[in-house]
């Protein structure tokens, strides 16, 4: 049971650890007792690796996955860090699930695009597989997905599945491609030309990726003329509680941790600190 | 696992960091438990050369101290300096100011040319360096957080806030509300504002913090009645070493 | 409320009763030229007569520092959070500290409810007290000069007497121990006097209705004072770290030495140093001190004001007495106010 | 007999680095002397230019052992620079920061430098398993030695509080009681380790030689740390300000740096020079452990200088309790430290744990110092641990080469020297 206290983490036991990329590793995590998380996709823990802090990461399995959820982690700091150095029967403390996620019931029976840029992929890895665990909820299903290079792509093996699957369309670049790359070379709004023809006002795009990508995917996505309350980005701040507290992640007057991380458009568009 | 081995050593300095390191009385038995000490020579005869962690103290002011530091380089694992000596060239970067054969003649007269000695440098102008404890002297319980950092797999602590942010917390009376001078707004935090609460300016030990916006503080302190002069010199008891300078 | 007074003479013995009575009492002290909020350890220790103290007396409800979870290193982790409480009295507390104790109370009774803060404010008596203005005083601009709530009870200083305002029951039962009579009319009079003559003593005055800046906001997102105030600003972060309504914290973990156990401690922070919006990936998302500067006046004057309805400035003046280069949000709201905004487009 | 060549490069648990190199001949002493390996810091030339209230900041870096004494001496020389007279209660309390410096320093030397040779180890680590209880009650005496620094001055290395005729912030009179209480909780422990220095043998030499320090001024009946004139056990006595007519720093042709000199070819500066000038004015407490350890005025053996600290941490001690009580007798008052800097030239001697020590400074009308010198102890002891070196060694030469380097470098140990302090003497080699 979550403490009454709201900064008491639950114990939680790393089951498996799986390197992803040089920089980033994919966690499963066990609850006590095998307790779910009860989180919807697109949310986010307050991971604590005790003794050297604790960090926001977002949840990136969808809660059909099983009762064990899955973090994928960049190694860029102190507990980012020493959490890379962590090996399965390891213990971390889990606050949350924290933040408003991607409005999944909101979402059904629209056309989804998914746009990940980066360490974007983790976050929306969530609401991927909870759109393939209830694909006939879902009208057509686009993923495009930019990279540096192809060795920084998150996921590898899954991605190798939706290149393949037919019930989805995956778009994928990378910036800097190699010569054995055979896909496509470019920042990722290049792809935009790629998607065809869409239904803008049944169409949801789901935004995620390093700062300087929301402005020009943004831009794109009003191209297809998908409507700015269609257009869902999960945004990142400094985060030191969660609750709406801390102060850190403010953005104008909306608090990351509390109206997010996944905003509308419409919510943020306004904003002058938001993208 | 195996302790972590540490070893002090030192250059151009007091020998006051490491003296830091022994006034922590109530703490040196806890941390010998957490690791060993293999080379300290302010305070033992034993010296090993297999170490993990070496705290460096002291400035490079001489070619022949170039060698030994490397030597301690490819010994350690980690390389922290401790100190405004080490990290900075701090107290002995007065000296840069003017040529070293100037000072050496207002010390040793017409002995001068006896002596080797060229600029005074922070160790980082001759090798890699893994963390700063900053400060004249080093302060005890940031000792001891950077060897706990360090343990557990953390950076150091980097204090890059102004002192005015842990003066306030202690809530001294700020001493520019009582018209004394005081660095404290554009240097390196981390002291708990030692030198305010015993109702003394801050002298700028620990360096400036990375954002430092010198030029309204120099408005400040001129405003405060200091002149320009006084403020640069002020600013330079330990702030004199500038990293474009080339040793001489 | 009901309306008492009490002699001047007896203040003494009230504070001593409230020391005998309560396991800590909090007040006012002398602390070089200036004044600190401290333990009183005897009743003649408390300096009443004071303008502003360094740090506000949220301290107590919120401390500078405070563990909010212990934890056992692993392998085998334990965490357990902590709140610290005991029943304490502050008292000579002055109407700007009220109020900010009262919007405090909003942001941490709202949304997640935080433990620390509302288990320690449950158990706090407010002792307030009727205060004389000095030029960087600013409350008239931006609140009711009277003080109708958030406290206990309020004493105001009527010359021989003190006319005590009790609001709740723990102010019925903190005034039980002291002898007092019904305020008559005549008191009532003195006291709406003395606040019409305070109300005089202003120096700094906003140039519009302070209500008004979420408006006048609009548009001056790029307006020139936040780029003249950033140019100053040294980003030492006195300013919100000695502000009453000010709340953020970081939080970090600190180990015993043993490395075994440790605390998780909270600290307040401030949105005015470099590094408050600093994340991991390397972005700085307030990157200028103006972008700050500007961040924090829109904290006072409208993000708050849109979700609240109140004003979070409540120009206690101790931001403008602490900024080592004299940034002051009366300056900054009176150019607000000049809309150089659209002088320059 | 085997003969003897000895290097050891960079002296442990001494303050700075020092080689001793000793080479031995058939039997003939060739070469036995320490060497200074320090690198120059030109504190001298740091100071001209510097404003009065910056100087102290300054030369207190010189050495973070005895920086109060730097501090203090520093302090003395500009008031006397600035014919500034502190107030009795500055001096009182200044009293009181030395004595806190003395009983740190002591200890630190007498437990952590000295006494691992006396046990037989290489530092006082391997004694925290050993001898738990020993250690245990170094760290207390030690630290009680930082906390009266801490209490009045801010933090023992680099003192803050201590300024030209004042404090920048006067120590809490309860804190004060709280260090003497603590003093007088201590005086078992000091009493312990008076027995255990009582059990150990220092090793044979005589050497007779010139002892200096501060004596009394005028009749005055106190053992003089922080005042008085400069004395010679060969009968002499001069102001502060003829310090150069004591110590006439000069540069000897045969050597590379300055060098002191008084009456006799060397002189003796620290504890046992303080003893020897001095006995008569240790308190009767201090008297009896001095006879406890077999120690009587004039002693020549310089091992004992070990031994004299001993004698004096008991005397400090007591002297400290009642330093504290007169102060706190008479009430901490605030006081007004403002001063007008002015022209002129003013010395300061202070004794510090390692022996007399000599700031002066010579400032214009706007108290920018235009000349600093520093004379520090282990200057001053150099040419006298050499001279002792040179009679040690043919009293043992038949020993095998570990003991004749053990007990040189417990020789120069000994004199607890400080030598990254010591600004004048870089690379002395005795060739
Ligand atoms: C909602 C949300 C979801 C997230 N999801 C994920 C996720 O799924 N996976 C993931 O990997 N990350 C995620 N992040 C980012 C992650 O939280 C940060 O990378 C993490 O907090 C970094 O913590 P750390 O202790 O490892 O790094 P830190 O040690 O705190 O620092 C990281 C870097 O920043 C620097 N730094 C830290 N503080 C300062 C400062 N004050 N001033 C200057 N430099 C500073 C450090 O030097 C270092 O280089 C998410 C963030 C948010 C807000
Ligand atoms: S005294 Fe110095 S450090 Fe303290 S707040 Fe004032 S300026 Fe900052
Ligand atoms: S912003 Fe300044 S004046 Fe307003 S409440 Fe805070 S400290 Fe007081
Ligand atoms: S107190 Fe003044 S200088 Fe310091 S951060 Fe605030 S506005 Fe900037």
């Amino acid at each position: 049971m979550q403490s009454l206290n709201l900064y008491e983490p639950m114990i939680a036991t790393i089951k498996s650890v799986k390197e992803l990329t040089p920089t980033e590793k994919m966690f499963e995590v066990e609850l006590p007792d095998g307790k779910r998380l009860g989180h919807g996709p697109g949310q986010f823990v307050e991971m604590t690796v005790f003794g050297v802090g604790e960090a926001p990461i977002s949840i990136c399995s969808s809660p059909t996955d099983g009762n064990n959820f899955h973090l994928t982690i960049r190694k860029v700091g102190d507990v980012t860090g020493v959490v890379h150095t962590m090996k399965p029967g390891d213990k971390l403390g889990i606050r949350g699930p924290f933040g408003y996620g991607f409005p999944v019931d909101q979402l059904k029976g629209h056309d989804i695009i998914i746009v990940a840029g980066g360490i974007g992929l983790a976050p929306l890895r969530s609401v991927i597989n909870y759109i393939f665990h209830n694909r006939s909820d879902f009208g057509q299903f686009t993923i495009i997905h930019g990279a540096k290079t192809p060795s920084d792509m998150l996921f590898k093996d899954e991605l190798e599945g939706w290149r393949k699957n037919p019930n989805v369309v995956y778009l994928e670049t990378v910036d800097r491609p190699t010569p054995e790359w055979k896909g496509n070379g470019g920042v990722i709004t290049t792809l935009f030309k790629k998607v065809g023809k869409i239904n803008p006002d049944n169409t949801y795009a789901l935004v995620c990726g390093p700062p300087v990508m929301y402005k020009y995917v943004i831009l794109e996505c009003g191209v297809l003329g998908i409507p700015d309350s269609h257009i869902l980005a999960s945004l990142e701040r400094r985060m030191k509680c969660g609750l709406g507290k801390c102060g850190h992640c403010q953005i104008n007057g909306l608090y990351c941790c509390q109206h997010g991380p996944v905003f509308t458009y419409t919510q943020i568009k306004h904003l002058e600190e938001a993208l | 696992m195996s302790k972590p081995r540490i070893a002090f050593f030192d250059f151009s300095c007091c020998e006051g960091c490491q003296l830091q390191v022994l006034n922590c009385e109530d703490e040196l038995l806890d941390l010998l438990a957490l690791v060993d000490i293999v080379q300290f020579r302010e305070a033992m005869t034993e010296a090993d050369w297999n170490f993990d962690i070496a705290f460096v103290e002291g400035s490079i002011t001489r070619e022949q101290d170039e060698p030994r530091l490397k030597k301690i380089r490819e010994a350690a694992k980690l390389v922290i300096a401790i100190g405004a000596c080490s990290g900075m060239a701090g107290i002995n970067a007065i000296r840069n100011a003017m040529p070293v054969d100037k000072a050496k003649e207002i010390v040793y007269g017409n002995k001068k040319d006896a002596f080797e000695s060229t600029f005074a440098r922070p160790i980082d102008t001759v090798i890699k360096v893994d963390g700063y404890i900053p400060g004249c002297p080093i302060d005890r319980k940031d000792f001891l957080r950077t060897v706990q950092a360090l343990l557990v797999g953390k950076k150091p602590p980097d204090h890059d806030y102004p002192v005015c942010q842990e003066c306030r917390l202690r809530e001294n009376e700020c001493l520019l509300t009582v018209g004394i001078p005081c660095m404290g707004p554009i240097t390196r935090g981390g002291c708990d504002a030692i030198e305010p609460t015993f109702g003394s300016p801050c002298i700028g030990c620990r360096g400036l913090v990375s954002e430092a916006n010198i030029e309204s503080c120099k408005q400040m302190l001129e405003k405060h009645g200091l002149t320009i002069e006084d403020i640069s010199k002020y600013m330079t008891i330990f702030n004199s070493f500038q990293k474009e300078e080339k040793h001489a | 409320m009901e309306q008492r007074v009490m002699e001047k003479k007896d203040v003494k013995s009230f504070i001593a009763e409230l020391i005998k009575l309560y396991p800590a009492v909090y007040g006012p002290v002398a602390k070089g030229k200036s004044v600190v909020f401290d333990r009183l350890k005897d009743a003649g220790e408390a300096k009443f007569s004071y303008t502003r103290s360094i740090l506000p007396p949220k301290k107590y409800l919120m401390p500078q520092q405070e563990c909010i979870m212990k934890f056992d290193m692993p392998p085998n982790p334990k965490a357990e959070s902590v709140v610290e409480f005991e029943d304490q009295v502050i008292v000579g507390v002055h109407p700007c500290d009220i109020r900010a104790i009262k919007l405090l109370d909003m942001i941490m009774n709202g949304g997640n409810p935080d433990d620390n803060y509302n288990k320690r404010r449950g158990h706090t008596v407010i002792i307030g007290i009727d205060c004389v203005p000095d030029q960087y005083c600013y409350c008239s601009s931006v609140m009711d000069l009277r003080c109708t709530d958030g406290f206990d009870i309020f004493l105001t200083d009527l010359g021989d007497q003190v006319l005590v305002d009790v609001l709740t029951e723990k102010g019925k039962e903190v005034i039980s121990k002291i002898e007092t009579k019904p305020a008559s009319s005549t008191h009532l009079k003195k006291q709406d006097e003395l606040l019409e003559a305070k109300k005089k003593l202003f120096t700094a005055k906003f140039t519009g209705p302070a209500q008004l800046l979420p408006l006048e906001l609009e548009g001056q997102w790029e307006a020139p004072v936040w780029e003249d105030m950033g140019k100053k600003c040294l980003s030492c972060g006195q300013c919100v770290l000695v502000c009453p309504t000010c709340y953020c914290f970081d939080v970090t973990d600190e180990l015993a030495l043993s490395m075994k156990k440790g605390d998780r401690v909270r600290k307040w922070d401030g949105c005015q140093l470099a590094g408050f919006a600093y994340v991991g990936s390397g972005e700085n998302f307030r990157e200028e001190p103006g972008a700050r500067v500007r961040h924090r006046y829109h904290r006072k004057f409208k993000y708050h004001v849109d979700s609240h309805s109140m004003t979070f400035c409540t120009g206690c003046g101790r931001c403008w007495v602490h900024c080592p280069v004299e940034i002051n949000l009366v300056e900054i709201s009176n150019r607000i106010f000049k809309r150089e905004a659209e002088c320059k487009a | 007999m085997p003969d003897h060549d000895i290097h050891v490069h960079y002296v442990t648990r001494v303050e700075g680095h020092g080689d001793i190199v000793c080479k031995t001949n058939n039997g003939v002493v060739e070469k036995a002397e320490f060497n200074v390996v320090e690198a120059p810091r030109f504190f001298e030339a740091a100071c001209v230019g510097r404003a009065h209230y910056e100087i102290k900041d300054i030369v207190t870096r010189i050495c973070g052992i005895c920086a109060c004494g730097h501090a203090l001496a520093s302090l003395r020389a500009s008031e006397a620079a600035m014919s500034i007279e502190p107030s009795e209660q500055t001096v009182d309390l200044r009293k009181i920061v030395l004595h806190g410096e003395t009983i740190q320093s002591h200890f630190l030397h007498t437990y952590f430098l000295a006494a691992p040779d006396f046990l037989g180890v290489g530092s006082v680590i391997p004694l925290a398993s050993s001898h738990k209880d020993v250690v245990v009650r170094a760290l207390k005496l030690k630290k009680l030695g930082n906390d009266i620094s801490e209490t009045i001055v801010g933090r023992h290395v680099h003192p803050i509080t201590l300024k030209i005729n004042g404090f920048s912030k006067l120590p809490d009179p309860a804190a004060l009681k709280a260090i003497q209480k603590r003093v007088i909780e201590a005086l078992p422990d000091i009493e312990a380790t008076v027995d255990l220095f009582s059990t150990i043998k220092v090793p044979e030499l005589y050497r007779e030689t010139e002892y200096i320090s501060l004596g009394p001024t005028n009749g005055d009946k106190e053992y003089p740390f922080y005042d008085g004139d400069i004395i010679s056990s060969l009968g002499q006595s001069y102001r502060p300000s003829n310090y150069q007519q004591v110590c006439n720093e000069e540069v000897d042709p045969k050597h590379t740096a300055k060098l002191c000199k008084h009456k006799a070819p060397s002189y003796q500066v620290g504890a046992l020079a303080r003893f020897n000038n001095n006995y008569n004015l240790l308190r009767p407490e201090a008297k009896k452990i001095a006879e406890k350890l077999n120690l009587k005025a004039p002693n020549h053996n310089p091992y004992n200088i070990t031994m004299a600290q001993v004698v004096e941490a008991v005397h400090v001690a007591y002297d400290l309790i009642d330093l504290i009580d007169k102060v706190l007798t008479k009430g901490i008052k605030e006081e007004n430290n403002k001063y007008q800097p002015k022209a002129g030239t003013g010395a300061g001697a202070v004794e510090v744990p390692r022996g007399i020590l000599f700031h002066s400074y010579k400032y214009d009308s706007n108290g920018i110092c235009q000349w600093a010198d520093c004379v520090i102890p282990t200057t001053q002891n150099v040419r006298n641990i050499n001279e002792d070196m040179k009679t040690l060694v043919p009293t043992i030469i038949g020993k095998s080469q570990e003991e004749v380097s053990l007990l040189l470098q417990m020789l120069l140990r000994a004199y607890d020297p400080c030598i990254s302090c010591s600004t004048h003497l870089i690379n002395v080699r005795f060739e």
